[in-house]
């Protein structure tokens, strides 16, 4: 019989304690420059301060919902940048900061949560797919085309193509997400899953979703499995390094499942007092991500104040300009329904859109009349 | 007792009606335990029911609905919430291959007393899969019965009469219209509610016939009442499978013709079957060919365009008078 | 060259030429491999093309559907084989929220030339969910395209046709009728192959209409034939979603009349849109209702009613008969 | 990171090697007595009869198709004999012998696959459900009937109510089967996956569908899992009685892989001989699971050649019965289509089914006509 509870590996890898401690790990080593460390700040910075806004904003009513990262930068700034300009990486609908690192414009995440686009970016041209709502459906996509990778013989050796998939934990519960670990495991695909357990799937917690850790899933499935501290750049970043170089190498699929919290509401809809209670969000504060790494920065004088009021001046400056593009994002064009819908020509729609758009200009024609 | 109540929490009281008169009856979903459920539907049912028949699922909706079908072997009558219209799709293989089938199959030895609670249909401003209207799948699918609601009395007893029936039933709720309010007498019993299989006339007219269901009998009321040139006579279809021919053929033979509205997109939506068998049996009767007033046949598009995409007050109006040119 | 081929080998050459053509071709699903498929339809492919380009994959209709589409986005074109009708509903997710609509989600930026290719029909004495005609749902559904063949010809040139979409094809293959024959000329170009979305008039006749697809079409001619009453003008649909109402349109302005047989339910079938429409635009010309011809709405029984179940040739004549009796 | 390899437990229980002889494991003590053992030897040999009858049976047309259980029987008759009355069994489509233990006659199983049913028997009083076809989905309902049993408080002591799910290797594939699995962890439920790798899903042999032993797939989700040798009818029994035992006492789920062959054609529609080699199915035959319970019967006088003798006739006489009955079975009454679709009447298919009498009628009144 498998025991499913004896497991002498640690549960969790850290490299930055919640104080600012750097620890290391004999898996996982981190040489990071100085320059390096800052950008990671900047980049927790700036994305909390877009996710600041955008929360905001919905709020003012410029967008119809947000789905928030707080408490996530972290994981997915860490994570994301362990990606190479060749990989490709498959987001659900919160990894704002995985967009900001693989150069999505805030303005594009914006649009579609304002409802001016269902998507907005070229996933080719940013290495990153669109945002995915439908629960788990991306881990498939993300297999398949690392699957592609296989074939075009991309894989193997230092520069080969990986694939990162992002997920949370009630994603883990879906056919889906398991038929992809399937997959991923039988093609030996080069695609990393990389589940945000942030505690709760709107207001089921983890034990709603699993009976155990979620990284043990993998072991299941016949690959590696490991839980990071996801509140914790440093390790986030070596984890997922070292995860991507596993597929980069042909080695296979990995499971990385960062702990983590999500500090706000599930999005802008969700009132979170219904459901979980004040003490599980403090604690959690004092595991924030950006405090830790900044108490380590500027006790090893890794940055000086200038260099913290820098970075809060450029979060200012973006957060401003988020501000004013979302607000002036062009509602689409009516008739821009039909973009797309097919690559070639479809009868039936063909005449609805041809219809339709006599129909507006009937009213453009009455309104024109009016105005005499 | 006369309660004025909005559509979800009449949904609210007749679930808690059903799961006060039969234990068996469990309500089953993604966070409809604490939360009560994303739109409140199942507010406080958790606290007063708990766990065992409030049942904060994992987050997947084929297990939502396979262990559901079990449940109800073992002799519950399960009410599934899905979230949003567009997450039924990974129930798609137990819904149609398995709950609608398993009665016939079994001679009749299985009941399948399963309740799918699905809120649907756009005009709230939501994100991608939020504003599907899904019902032609389930009402092309035999086995299934498939009922909406457009106001809160039939809210009330329909979910009622839903969990009553020993058919599966999917029961659509019109999500833009949850807050809409009426009176509901909440003592009545349950036997004298209007039969779920019967479609109602909303409004009497003499000239033509609107046929709406959930979340466009009001657009279509407001079309009757905006309408100064046609007397519009308009049905709440209630029941989409089976439907009520005999209220619609009735009225479509005294007003010659017959408009159809739904949210989802035109082709093979409802609409078209109601039209092909209402043609056939009042071909002499009709004035002009049946009209239908729905999306266009894209995906929904991002909100900022949901307005031109749904049909709404002009293009229902468009539509009557379009019944009229012929 | 004209070779003599049975609709499922015909698929096989066009599936053979288009591999070869486009090294991006890929074939993938349950037994395509080394077995050749539970019909044989990718028969010596895998020999031929190795473990790469025809994949057996792991026993999961969501898990094939959905790395089809992420190998789409890596610039493949895969056809995916699903082994019975009954068992696409696992996929359904994955094609209808995902495969559907990602076109236009990305305003362009990602195409789905994708493939799905379903056996489907009953007739063939099968038990359960081996005989299911889901195609309503998939005509139902935007940013498909949704086509079926009737005879080698259109099988051979079809598929390659579909392959080449840059939209996403549902290719529905009359399991009935694989053994059909006829004589395919294989070495035409494929851009001389009559259009995929064209409908086809396969019997001229002037009294009535009679428009079928799939494995219904050689009923449908069988029909023509026996009917010595009625000059019957027989329409190859092909296409299901889009459908050529021109071909269709043209023929009833000129017959005045209209069957449609298909082997799905009638309610909510492919037929009841073509009706809703084609009386829309021809209301003047039609002599009769449009007249469906289908299978009850009921689960597909056990196979030793299916020939109760399904339209037969008496049933299409009666249809046709009922066509006259107005 | 977590370990996919090192397992330090036996990968295979066995209790009675290929040769006939007994071997003592520790975890799974199982004291038979003679008259047991002749009852489980009897149950093999007669329902190999009964599938070896019906593959003849189909290919003299009388059936549409079969799905033999060859290689299979002492996994089933193994398993199914550790039920009790009040448990519930979910089979698949190849559970001759767990039909046969439940009580099901054979003539319903032809009934389905002749098709004159689609069902046949009625699940509450075999303590049976019906075959599912369409792969996995029983997994779920299992799943959610033991929830039931829950609900009922009929778990917890030695009289609690247990439920078994039958599928096959290719099944572990699938959404549905992973999505039980994690429902059934998190919810404790009682129920025992019994999972039959008979090394082929049609044409795809295992690895096609896992990189790993599938009972491992098990610990993933957090509930224990086992490997049994299925062509050992005491393994397959003391397994299943302990794993029944654990959901019975309401420890929840645990799941079992069945490690057997089939060593038919996966229907009588298959050719095996297109995938797979000849000396596959040999080295299969030496491990037949009734030569060595015959062996060990022999050797141990658990029996004596009158008993064979008298099983096999017995089998005989079973099989004469079984073609005569299913060569009898009337066909359905069209009319039965409608039956049963809807519990309540239902006005557009009762038309139909109206319509459809009359349509029948003016055939018989045609012939009748025609006759005089
Ligand atoms: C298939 C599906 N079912 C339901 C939903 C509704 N829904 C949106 S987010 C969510 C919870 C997701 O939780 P998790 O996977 O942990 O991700 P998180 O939101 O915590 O990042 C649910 C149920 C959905 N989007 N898709
Ligand atoms: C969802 C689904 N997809 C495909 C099939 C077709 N099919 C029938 S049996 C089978 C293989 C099953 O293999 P396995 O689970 O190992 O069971 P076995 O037949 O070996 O007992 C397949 C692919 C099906 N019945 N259901
Ligand atoms: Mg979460
Ligand atoms: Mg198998």
């Amino acid at each position: 019989m498998s025991d499913n509870t004896a497991h002498d590996e640690p549960e969790l890898v850290q490299l930055l304690t919640p104080e600012g401690e750097l620890r290391h790990h004999p898996d996982y080593p981190l040489d990071l420059g100085a320059e390096e460390v800052r950008g990671l700040y900047r980049d927790l910075v700036l994305v909390r301060r877009v996710d600041t806004e955008a929360v905001a904003l919905q709020r003012q009513g410029e967008l119809g919902l947000w789905a928030s990262l707080l408490g996530q930068e972290a994981a997915q700034i860490g994570s994301a940048r362990a990606l190479r300009p060749q990989d490709m990486a498959f987001p659900s609908y919160r990894e704002h900061g995985v967009a900001w690192v693989r150069g999505v414009d805030p303005r594009e995440l914006l649009g579609m949560f304002r409802g001016v686009t269902n998507g907005g970016w070229d996933p080719a041209e940013h290495g990153l797919h669109l945002y995915t709502i439908v629960i788990g459906s991306q881990t498939l996509h993300a297999t398949g085309y690392a699957m592609g990778v296989q074939r075009d013989g991309a894989t193997g050796g230092d520069d080969g193509t990986a694939v990162i998939v992002y997920f949370g934990d009630g994603a883990t519960s879906q056919g889906d997400t398991n038929e992809a670990f399937n997959f991923a495991a039988v093609n030996n695909a080069p695609v990393v899953f990389f589940c945000q357990n942030n505690q709760w799937a709107i207001s089921e917690p983890l034990e709603r979703q699993s009976r155990v850790p979620l990284y043990r899933r993998a072991a299941g499935f016949g690959f590696p499995g490991v839980r990071v501290d996801g509140n914790d750049v440093f390790a986030s970043l070596a984890v997922t390094r070292r995860a991507l170089q596993h597929a980069r190498e042909g080695q296979g699929p990995m499971l990385i499942e960062a702990f983590t919290y999500r500090m706000g509401a599930h999005t802008t809809n969700d009132d979170p007092t219904r459901y979980r209670v004040a003490a599980e969000l403090e604690e959690w504060k004092r595991k924030d991500p950006i405090l830790r790494l900044r108490a380590y920065m500027a006790a090893n004088g890794v940055a000086d104040d200038d260099f913290f009021a820098a970075v809060d001046a450029e979060a200012d400056k973006l957060g401003e300009r988020v501000r004013i593009e979302c607000r002036a994002l062009p509602d689409p064009d009516p008739l821009d329904i039909f973009h797309e819908v097919y690559a070639e020509p479809h009868a039936q729609l063909d005449l609805q859109r041809a219809e339709f758009a006599d129909y507006l200009a009937s009213f453009e024609d009455a309104g024109a009349e009016g105005g005499r | 007792m006369s309660v004025n109540l909005t559509i979800g929490k009449a949904i609210n009281a007749g679930l808690r009606r059903a799961m006060e008169a039969d234990p068996k009856v469990l309500v089953m979903g993604e966070d409809v335990g604490k939360l009560g459920g994303v739109f409140r539907v199942t507010d406080q049912l958790y606290k007063d029911f708990g766990a065992d028949r409030v049942i904060d699922t994992p987050l997947a909706e084929s297990g939502i609905v396979g262990t559901a079908i079990g449940l109800a072997m073992r002799g519950y009558r399960p009410v599934c919430e899905i979230q949003f219209d567009g997450f039924f799709f990974p129930a798609t293989n137990q819904t149609f291959t398995q709950l609608a089938k398993l009665r016939r199959r079994s001679a009749g030895a299985l009941g399948m007393p399963v309740v799918l609670r699905i809120p649907y249909g756009g005009g709230i401003g939501a994100v991608e899969h939020h504003s599907e209207s899904p019902e032609a799948y389930f009402a092309h699918t035999a086995g299934l019965r498939v009922i909406t609601v457009a106001n809160a009395v039939d809210a009330y007893w329909m979910i009622q009469q839903a969990i009553a029936s020993p058919d599966p039933v999917v029961f659509f709720e019109p999500k833009r219209r949850y807050y809409d309010k009426a009176d509901v007498d909440t003592d009545a019993a349950l036997e004298s509610a209007y039969p779920m299989g019967a479609a109602r006339v909303a409004r009497p007219g003499t000239d033509v016939t609107l046929l709406a269901y959930g979340p466009m009998v009001k657009t279509a009321l407001q079309a009757a009442e905006a309408d100064d040139d046609h007397s519009i006579e308009v049905i709440d279809l209630r029941s989409i499978s089976p439907v009520d021919y005999d209220t619609v053929t009735e009225s479509v033979r005294r007003t010659g013709r017959l408009v159809i509205t739904h949210e989802a997109p035109v082709s093979g939506g409802v609409g078209a079957e109601i039209a092909a068998r209402v043609t056939e049996s009042c071909f002499y009767h009709l004035e002009a060919p049946v009209i239908r007033v729905g999306a266009f046949d894209t995906p929904y598009p991002q909100s900022r365009l949901e307005e031109h995409y749904l049909p709404d007050l002009d293009r229902v109006l468009d539509g009557v008078d379009r019944a009229f040119a012929f």
